[in-house]
């Protein structure tokens, strides 16, 4: 079963470089689909089962159609207008991006030795265990205020890009 | 095997992470259509989704780290929705999303 | 996972292609592209917003029942409560300012310069 | 439930110890029963489903139908295949070749993949995932987005408007969809379809939950159309409309690419009204009859296949309802589309779920069954 997880992980960083290094806008967005595929098995690997679930219903079936859509309605029909790569911060782009490997392999390394392992029989008690009923748990008591000010802030955000979309009248 | 035993730890969820981490930073700062930058940005919040389930699982065996990337998730959709609706009225305005353009308060 | 297997096989056999291309006789396409109506936009972001609220109560719902028998649907019950009302809300707004009329719309950027 | 199906894998490990099936890795084995799954069922469902809505319509019209392959031309449908298969295979040459290949793929996996988490019979599921319904509505979010690309890939103005049509209907309707699934988690509270269906036996006294409030009895309708809507199927199917799109978003599709964009929507309706039927009709269950009673004197592979034929008739029920409405109901206009679903579904659907919430505080979650029951029997003594 590990081969799964290694073919997702493959798949959402291979996905990840054609989404930013592909000039054609639109196979950007298809590719950013597969790497929220991978990322949706990824989670399922670490024991969210119920994240995997959300993964893909608000990415794929939300942010990638939203996106989709936004595409279509911004280029023209079969001519993708902007040849993508190549705006002002082209170099800086590039250097900041090889200068943040260093630093990430740094960060990589320290962080593997001080993350305190759980217990092997812990963890695997964990990653086996159905999480939503844990996750309904928890908007429940621990983490309910947050969860009302996001459901609160998703009303903002569709009243706010509702009246930013609107056609004039 | 080596490298699934190392796709498995937490080292090679962190991997993941930090190269999703780079390639968004790389697509927002070389995109010039504003979408794209959006895509980057994406890229970004899955790398942090990854690295709080991965600490979830690996750190603590417990639920907070999925707490976070479940809200994550849903303001990422939030975010998007109004980023593009943006996106379409600058369009509507200057008929282009090239992000170079979006220099009206420069003036 | 599934799909692609299953797909390796249909497609393999018919790579049988024509020897020339099909003419594409009838439907020329012009340079005429086609702007569209931008209210499929709007659907779409009305749709996010409610599957985004949907996806998180799915938790909440699933311990109603629990609290129902046990004690406690206080709580969840206001908690479902506030998700309908606040979805409710949305949906009046975009009632009322006319986001859900299809008709009337109107096309995104009919190039005036 | 999990226990039983750990045992049946622990004796199916037994069983194969020492043969050469326990030198095959288990990736192997899950990869070949998804092929299994997609070859035995998906595809002939689609290939038959076309042979049987040719029939139904035929009958409806007073015609006879395919006739010629075959006994009452029932092999029609391997002719369609063979003939599809051997089908110039056609790019528009203006048109995107990758997006062209990769967008009937997407529409294939969303539809197939959903065919995993059904339970056919009690201890017969691919995967009793424990967030099964939640994993049926993220899967088949995945049709939209391979409809849009095909449209757009294919160059052609009248697939494209297809497409997008078609894409904001889809996702319209994902929303009562999923907004009468929420009741029937509210009652079960679970997402675990196995669990779901077991609760609607009628030894717990809860019947189906179609019938356990009245909302649900609204919900269910509401579930039906929706999911004939985004499976595209008639009142609702406007991206194919003839009159006005030539043939919507597959117009430029020809043989096999075309047969898996047919097979996708075949498929999807079966795995809608399958997912209807587990919901709200009680799934494998019998009405009436307590299967656990005779567990011990049936065999046990006779009560999955009582279970398997009550769980397929009940969603060909449905399916034949679909077939039957396509020759029944008018074609909706679009503004009409969009009005009923945000409308008229969705705050209905939404109120569903403040009735069922409420029912189901009132009367500590009891069906309408139990408590018309308990009134029957004399002053709630039991609860």
């Amino acid at each position: 079963m590990k081969w799964i997880l290694l073919v997702a992980e493959l798949l959402t960083v291979g996905s990840a470089l054609i989404v930013a290094i592909n000039p054609n806008i639109l196979y950007s967005a298809v590719f950013l689909l597969f790497s929220f595929l991978g990322v949706a098995v990824m989670y399922l690997f670490a024991g969210a089962d119920f994240l995997a679930g959300v993964q893909v219903v608000v990415y794929v079936g939300g942010v990638t159609i939203l996106i989709l859509f936004a595409i279509m309605l911004t280029q023209w029909l079969y001519r993708l207008k902007l040849k993508d790569i190549g705006s002002k911060f082209v170099v800086p782009g590039v250097v900041l991006a090889l200068g943040l490997v260093p630093f990430l392999h740094r960060g990589l390394t320290e962080l593997g030795k001080m993350v305190q392992a759980a217990p092997p029989e812990k963890m695997a008690e964990f990653a086996g265990s159905p999480k939503t009923a844990l996750i309904g748990k928890a908007l429940l008591t621990n983490y309910l205020l947050p969860f009302e000010a996001i459901t609160i802030l998703l009303l903002g955000a569709l009243v706010g890009a509702v009246w930013l979309a609107r056609p004039k009248a | 095997m080596n490298l699934l035993d190392f796709s498995n730890s937490i080292e090679g969820y962190l991997l993941v992470s930090s190269i999703l981490l780079t390639l968004g930073i790389f697509s927002v700062l070389t995109r010039k259509n504003a979408i794209g930058i959006l895509l980057g940005v994406e890229l970004i919040l899955n790398a942090a989704g990854i690295n709080f389930v991965a600490f979830s699982k690996f750190h603590l065996a417990a639920l907070d780290g999925q707490m976070v990337t479940l809200f994550i998730i849903l303001i990422a959709a939030a975010e998007a929705a109004v980023a593009l609706a943006i996106i379409l009225r600058f369009y509507r305005l200057k008929q282009t999303i090239d992000a170079d353009e979006a220099s009206l308060l420069r003036n | 996972m599934l799909g692609v297997g299953a797909l390796l096989r249909p497609k393999s056999i018919p790579t049988r292609r024509g020897t020339q291309a099909y003419e594409c006789g009838e439907d020329p396409i012009g340079s005429a592209w086609v702007k569209f109506n931008i209210r499929f936009y709007v659907v779409a972001i009305i749709f996010i917003i409610f599957d985004v609220e949907v996806a998180a109560v799915l938790p909440v719902a699933t311990q109603f029942k629990e609290a129902v028998l046990n004690g406690g649907a206080g709580l969840v019950f206001a908690e479902l409560f506030l998700f309908i009302a606040l979805l409710i809300l949305g949906l009046i707004y975009c009632w009322v300012r006319g986001d859900l009329e299809w008709v009337k719309g109107v096309t995104l950027n009919a190039p005036k310069k | 439930m999990p226990a039983n199906s750990a045992l049946f894998a622990q004796s199916l490990t037994q069983w194969t110890q020492g043969t050469w099936f326990a030198s095959v890795p288990i990736w192997v084995w899950a990869l070949v029963s998804a092929l299994l799954v997609i070859y035995m069922l998906a595809l002939p469902f689609g290939g038959i489903a076309t042979y049987v809505e040719r029939k139904i319509a035929a009958d409806i019209q007073d015609r006879i139908g395919p006739n010629r392959v075959g006994p009452l031309g029932i092999f029609q449908f391997a002719a369609d295949a063979i003939k599809m298969i051997s089908k110039e295979d056609y790019v528009p040459p203006g048109g995107d070749r990758f997006l062209f290949n990769i967008a009937p793929v997407l529409v294939v996996v969303g539809s197939c993949a959903g065919f995993v988490a059904l339970p056919l019979a009690q201890y017969l599921v691919a995967g009793d995932i424990n967030i099964g319904v939640f994993y049926i509505m993220a899967i088949t979010t995945i049709i939209a987005p391979g409809i849009l690309l095909g449209s757009w890939a294919s160059e052609n103005k009248w697939s494209l408007l297809g497409g997008l049509r078609s894409a904001a209907q889809i996702v319209s309707y994902e929303i009562p969809v999923a907004l009468s699934i929420l009741p029937v988690i509210l009652i079960s509270g679970s997402l675990q379809m196995g669990e779901i269906v077991k609760q609607q036996g009628w030894q717990s006294g809860h019947f189906w939950n179609v019938f356990h409030n009245p909302f649900t009895l609204i919900a269910f309708f509401i579930l039906f159309v929706g999911g004939l809507a985004e499976t595209n199927r008639i009142p609702f199917d406007l991206p194919e409309a003839e009159s006005e799109l030539v043939s919507g978003f597959n117009t430029e599709f020809s043989g096999m690419r075309f047969g898996l964009y047919a097979l996708g929507e075949f498929v999807d309706v079966f795995v809608m009204c399958a997912l209807v039927t587990t919901l709200f009709l009680g799934g494998w269950q019998l009405p009436f009859v307590e299967l656990d009673k005779f567990m011990i004197t049936l065999p046990s592979g006779l009560i999955a296949l009582i279970q398997v034929g009550f769980f397929l008739g009940k969603t060909f029920v449905m399916v034949f309802v679909v077939m039957w409405l396509r020759w029944t109901l008018p074609r909706l206009r679009v503004d009409q589309l969009m009005g009923l679903c945000w409308k008229g579904m969705v705050p209905i659907a939404l109120f569903n779920i403040l009735g069922t919430a409420i029912w189901m505080w009132a009367f500590k979650g009891q069906s309408m069954l139990q408590v018309a029951l308990g009134l029957f029997s004399g002053g709630g003594s039991s609860h």
